[in-house]
């Protein structure tokens, strides 16, 4: 059996490749820094997170081997990924569009600070335009059991 | 190597039939691992990039004042460590024991250096009142609930923090065992599953770095 | 006459410390067994002391916040001490290896620091019943639970530990079956419980962990008032929802994939019949798994969320249920010309069919915007869950125990108790919670201590089937514990199945396997190799 | 119009219940069709193939294309089916009709409280005119409640800190119950 462990040895990259990998990483590190200073409006978003994806797809690949070892462990990691993605895309289908119908559904939360609620005049405001009176109330909704 | 009679090397656990199907399972599980790891920051990020796209103008207000140059100085000191921990592994692989020592030596000292400087991160945020959730008091900040930032930053890198801390100590075991010869170039499973677990923390850091200190 | 080997894996080592030491996956499976029936028996009394209470519209015998913390606890213990565990923790730890022909898990100190962590996770559960008890139901919705003054933090803690009890037995799984089957056995060749197992596995592997910064988020909002999820702290409560569900939407399918996965093994057992779409029933298992991650948002149809995040989870929802329907269909199938025996697995096996049909169909009408809009959160929803639950989890749990009892102990348990304890169960839990159905459609509000005179008959007749379900649990105890003094040995293999477990003596020996088995056949053929039952021999 | 209830649904008095309680009954009876289809080949081939004997060989049997592909196929069609008919019910519950009389809705421990446009106010009682649609912008002071007319299949939940809405329009006059249906505490029930 111990023969096994001969036959399988391990890949041994070379000391140049982990050196060069360590210099890019800290290259990209002081480019995303200096970039940040740059204004380029909602980009510099996207720049520094594609520099950061880089420079992750560097450790996960060279660092952590993913390039050389068994491809289950790629797909194990990307899932996470995948899941982490879907989790944050589908949470924002509710949170971003929430005011779709109407736009006072999503009013409150954005623009509170610390817990204040609107006041009544706002929604006597509201209901200003409606006109038709309780008169012709016949119909009684209860609540007690 | 040591060896059992029936000619197993001494690291075999029984329910293995071979070394190479022992050393795959743990690599499988450690990536097992990684993956809950990474979900578990997960929620976090899902926790910044829902109150980031609500409050945007207040997290670029936000960000102006945690300080680059310490943030900038720390994800040079982690990616360093990254490569002396690759190092270290390769060193095993190699059979340079001593070697090996003296890389886990300079990741411990980086990671060290990595917790100092958050230390005094910390501490200045702690003077201003840059705190997370009801304990905030610091008030040059415009936008909307700016106290939600300091919660997001503070469990990010405080849970990121308690993972360099685990790693820091893990190491430390390395240490005393790699000394007391535990590993060899056919068996370093330990070293290689720290030195996955490190790259990981190391990798969290990349992106949390961006999103506080540079794109606020 | 079938004899009880000398030596197996119960008695080769002896005493209370090489128990609570052992790494062996059977012996863990047991100590899991203690512990989580355990707890089955208090969350158990808990709901039958709520069915007692709703007996009369007004207060009977506890009050209100009583109440609210019964339903809580019942809730609680339920899913994390129980449910959730319950069959990989069990049933997977004994039978998956010896299944796949391996001699243990991957992982062996794992497997037992898992059930340390159980035990530690259900000690935080068990103070916060002493300290107060909690009452905000078990999905701690905010801001409720970051404002009730109950025991919370102490509840959500135990819950977050037995997620890495929970991860940590998913983990192990998944490498055992990558990496620990015999030789020869290809993915296609497991035994399908295996492919169930290992479809559930994943779901923990990945969601769990989201649960646990879900609850330590929720737990910094109450310590320090984060603002994530409590509105006066400017936080959302329906994001927490959303972190809720994404972990407990798939939860509920580690729920009802291992019990899928036992249904699979007990129809082909005890009919003697090749299985019904192999295929088809191994990718629905990953296919569930799958779905199982984006769909959380149906819980929320009414919470609150756009429009637009609703009708995606409806849509998404029914592509749950085309997998579903085929493992239903491909079992039916299954009986079709087979050699079918009533013994007791079987007959939870058809209680199965019949009580998941109804489950599984009433999830439809939740799943219709529209409808659930007038159903949501009323006893339809406790009833629709009950009939998954219980009906598709519990059953096939009880199935599976029955069916492996054998293979533990070496020992049979009294056949005539065991279906007349089936009987009782089944027909007890129809009385139960069919009638929930009716008065949820009606309108009924579930968490409701005190109700409306008109759901009276209903709530009275719900709670007489939950007692003849108790007196059928009880009397489940007795013959399962007197079987292991008086039960008659079992042999070998008593249903003649094929799967490796049944090949090894009864009780396994310590290691399983003294030569791992070369596998060339497909676990289920029965239309080629014939295996007697050692049952008859005597 | 039903008005007096049948044994699964409780009466209908609003605009949309017929909507509801129309998709409610082809999910209820085609399930019913399935289920029985389920339950009765399983007890009948239980009886018909019961064991006769010890360690009989079966039949190899193990797939069949054609059925396979029926048995997913259609009931995707009837999901989808399911499916649009809901969104569709789902939509006519949530836009509101342009005329339609506003009245604020708050929620708190433990009661509801009402302010029509003209000042009034009522507590656990809501006072509506018949065959008007009736718009409710709700808001609780403390925790998530649940406004929930069984009669008028209208269920909200009701939030802090933020407004929700819906609407109904009854059909007819009478009294009717109002639940919460979200867990809040003490005096939900």
């Amino acid at each position: 059996m111990t023969q096994n462990t001969h036959t399988n040895e391990p890949h041994i990259l070379p000391l140049s490749l982990y050196l060069g990998i360590g210099a890019i990483l800290i290259g990209l590190t002081v480019v995303t820094v200096y970039v940040s200073f740059i204004h380029f409006g909602a980009f510099n978003l996207l720049i520094a997170m594609l520099i950061a994806t880089v420079k992750a797809s560097l450790v996960a690949m060279y660092f952590m081997h993913l390039k050389y070892d068994n491809k289950l462990y790629m797909v194990f990691f990307l899932s996470a990924l995948f899941f982490l993605a879907t989790f944050i895309v589908i949470t924002m289908f509710d949170t971003l569009r929430r005011g779709d119908i109407y736009e006072i559904k999503s009013g409150a939360i954005r623009d509170a600070v610390i817990y204040d609620k609107l006041s009544v005049d706002t929604v006597q405001g509201i209901a200003d335009s409606l006109s038709v009176s309780t008169d012709t109330t016949d119909v009684v909704i209860d609540s007690s059991k | 190597m040591s060896q059992t009679q029936d000619g197993h090397p001494s690291f075999l656990q029984h329910h293995f039939s071979d070394v190479e199907q022992q050393r795959e399972s743990a690599k499988l599980g450690m990536w097992l691992f990684l993956v809950t790891e990474i979900l578990l920051f997960g929620g976090l990020f899902v926790f910044y990039a829902i109150y980031r796209a609500w409050h945007p103008e207040m997290f670029i207000n936000a960000h102006t004042v945690v300080n680059i140059g310490m943030g900038t100085t720390n994800t040079i000191v982690l990616i360093t460590s990254s490569v002396t921990m690759a190092l270290a592994i390769r060193s095993m692989q190699l059979g340079k024991q001593s070697q090996t020592i003296w890389f886990l030596v300079s990741t411990l000292l980086l990671a060290g250096t990595f917790m100092v400087v958050k230390y005094f991160e910390y501490a200045h945020k702690f003077d201003l009142g840059q705190l997370p959730g009801k304990f905030y008091t610091f008030t040059g900040i415009e936008g909307t609930n700016p106290h939600v930032f300091f919660s997001a930053y503070f469990l990010m890198t405080g849970l990121h923090g308690i993972h360099v801390l685990i790693g820091m100590g893990i190491i430390v075991w390395l240490i005393i065992k790699t000394r007391a010869g535990m590993f060899s170039p056919q068996y370093y499973t330990h070293i290689e599953m720290t030195g996955l677990y490190w790259h990981l923390v190391d990798l969290i850091w990349i992106f949390l770095f961006p999103l506080f200190y540079l794109v606020g | 006459m079938n004899k009880i080997p000398d030596t197996h894996y119960l008695n080769c080592k002896k005493g209370i410390k090489s128990w609570l030491t052992t790494v062996d996956h059977k012996r863990i499976g047991i100590l899991y067994l203690f512990s989580i029936m355990f707890f089955f028996f208090v969350g158990g009394m808990f709901a039958v002391l709520l069915r007692l209470e709703l007996l009369t519209p007004n207060e009977l015998y506890i009050s209100s916040d009583t109440y609210n913390q019964f339903f809580t606890l019942h809730g609680a213990i339920m899913i994390f001490l129980f449910i959730i565990p319950a069959i990989p923790a069990i049933l997977g730890n004994f039978v998956l290896p010896i299944m796949i022909g391996a001699k243990d898990v991957a992982f062996p100190r794992l497997n037992l620091a898992s059930w340390y962590i159980y035990i530690v996770g259900a000690l935080f559960a068990v103070f916060s019943l002493v300290s107060g008890g909690v009452d905000t139901g078990w999905t701690f919705y905010t801001p409720y639970s970051t404002t009730t003054t109950t025991s919370v933090i102490s509840i959500t803690l135990g819950a977050f530990i037995l997620g890495f009890s929970s991860i940590f037995t998913g983990l192990n799984f998944i490498v055992t079956v990558h990496k620990l089957r015999s030789p020869g056995m290809t993915w296609f060749k497991m035994p399908l419980f295996v492919w169930g197992m290992y479809a559930t596995a994943l779901i923990q592997v990945l969601a769990t962990p989201v649960l646990g910064i879900t609850l330590a988020l929720l737990i910094m909002e109450r310590l320090i008032g984060i603002g994530i999820f409590d509105p006066a702290m400017g936080g959302d409560p329906v994001l927490f929802q959303h972190f809720f569900w994404f972990y407990s939407h798939p939860a509920v399918y580690i729920m009802i994939l291992p019990g899928m996965a036992i249904i699979s093994e007990m129809i082909t057992a005890h009919s003697h019949k090749k299985i019904f779409g192999y295929k088809a029933i191994a990718y629905s298992s990953l296919g569930i798994a799958f779905a199982s991650f984006i769909v959380w948002g149906h819980h929320m149809f009414t919470s609150g969320q756009s429009e637009l995040a609703a009708m995606i989870f409806s849509f998404l929802t029914f592509f749950v249920a085309i997998p579903s329907g085929i493992k239903v269909f491909n079992w039916v199938a299954t009986l079709y010309k087979g050699s079918i025996a009533f013994t007791t697995p079987m007959l939870y096996t058809l209680a199965f069919l019949f009580l998941f049909s109804i489950g599984g169909l009433t999830g439809i009408f939740l799943g219709a915007l529209s409808v659930d809009i007038h159903l949501h959160d009323t006893y339809f929803i406790v009833a629709h869950f009950h009939y998954v639950m219980v009906g598709g989890t519990v059953i096939a749990f009880l199935g599976g125990l029955h069916h492996w009892w054998p293979k533990m102990w070496g020992r049979m348990y009294n056949e005539t108790l065991a279906k007349i304890s089936c009987g009782l169960i089944f027909v007890g839990f129809n009385m139960t919670f069919f009638t929930q159905f009716i008065m949820g459609a009606n309108g009924m509000p579930r968490r409701y201590h005190l109700y409306d005179e008109m759901y009276r008959p209903f709530h009275a007749f719900s709670t007489y089937g939950s007692m003849v379900m108790a007196v059928g649990f009880f009397l489940m105890a007795y013959y399962l514990i007197r079987s292991l003094y008086n039960g008659k040995p079992a042999g070998n293999n008593p249903w003649g199945a094929l799967t490796y477990e049944w090949a090894v003596s009864s009780p396994p020996p310590e290691h399983n396997f003294d030569d791992i088995p070369i596998t060339d056949h497909g676990p289920y053929d029965y239309d080629k190799v014939v295996a007697k039952s050692t049952l008859t021999e005597n | 119009m039903d008005t007096t209830g049948t044994f699964w649904m409780p009466p209908s008095h609003s605009t949309i219940a017929g909507d509801v309680d129309g998709l409610f009954y082809f999910i209820l009876y085609t399930s019913v069709i399935i289920f029985a289809l389920v339950v009765g080949l399983s007890a009948y081939f239980a009886f018909k193939y019961r064991r006769r004997g010890e360690a009989v060989k079966t039949d190899g049997l193990d797939h069949n294309v054609k059925l396979e592909i029926f048995w997913t196929v259609i009931p995707t069609i009837l999901v989808m089916i399911v499916f649009v008919w809901g969104f569709k019910t789902y939509m006519k519950i949530n836009v509101v009709p342009k005329d339609a009389y506003e009245i604020k809705v708050t929620g708190q421990k433990w009661f509801w409280s009402f302010d029509y446009p003209e000042g009034g106010n009522s507590i656990n009682e809501i006072v509506v005119p018949v065959d008007k649609p009736i718009k409710l912008l709700m808001d609780s002071k403390d925790v998530i409640h649940s406004f929930f007319v069984p009669d008028f299949r209208v269920k909200m939940d009701v939030l802090p800190n933020r407004y929700s809405i819906t609407w109904f329009e009854a059909t007819s006059v009478g009294e009717f119950n109002l639940f919460c249906t979200e867990f809040c505490g003490k005096g939900h029930s």
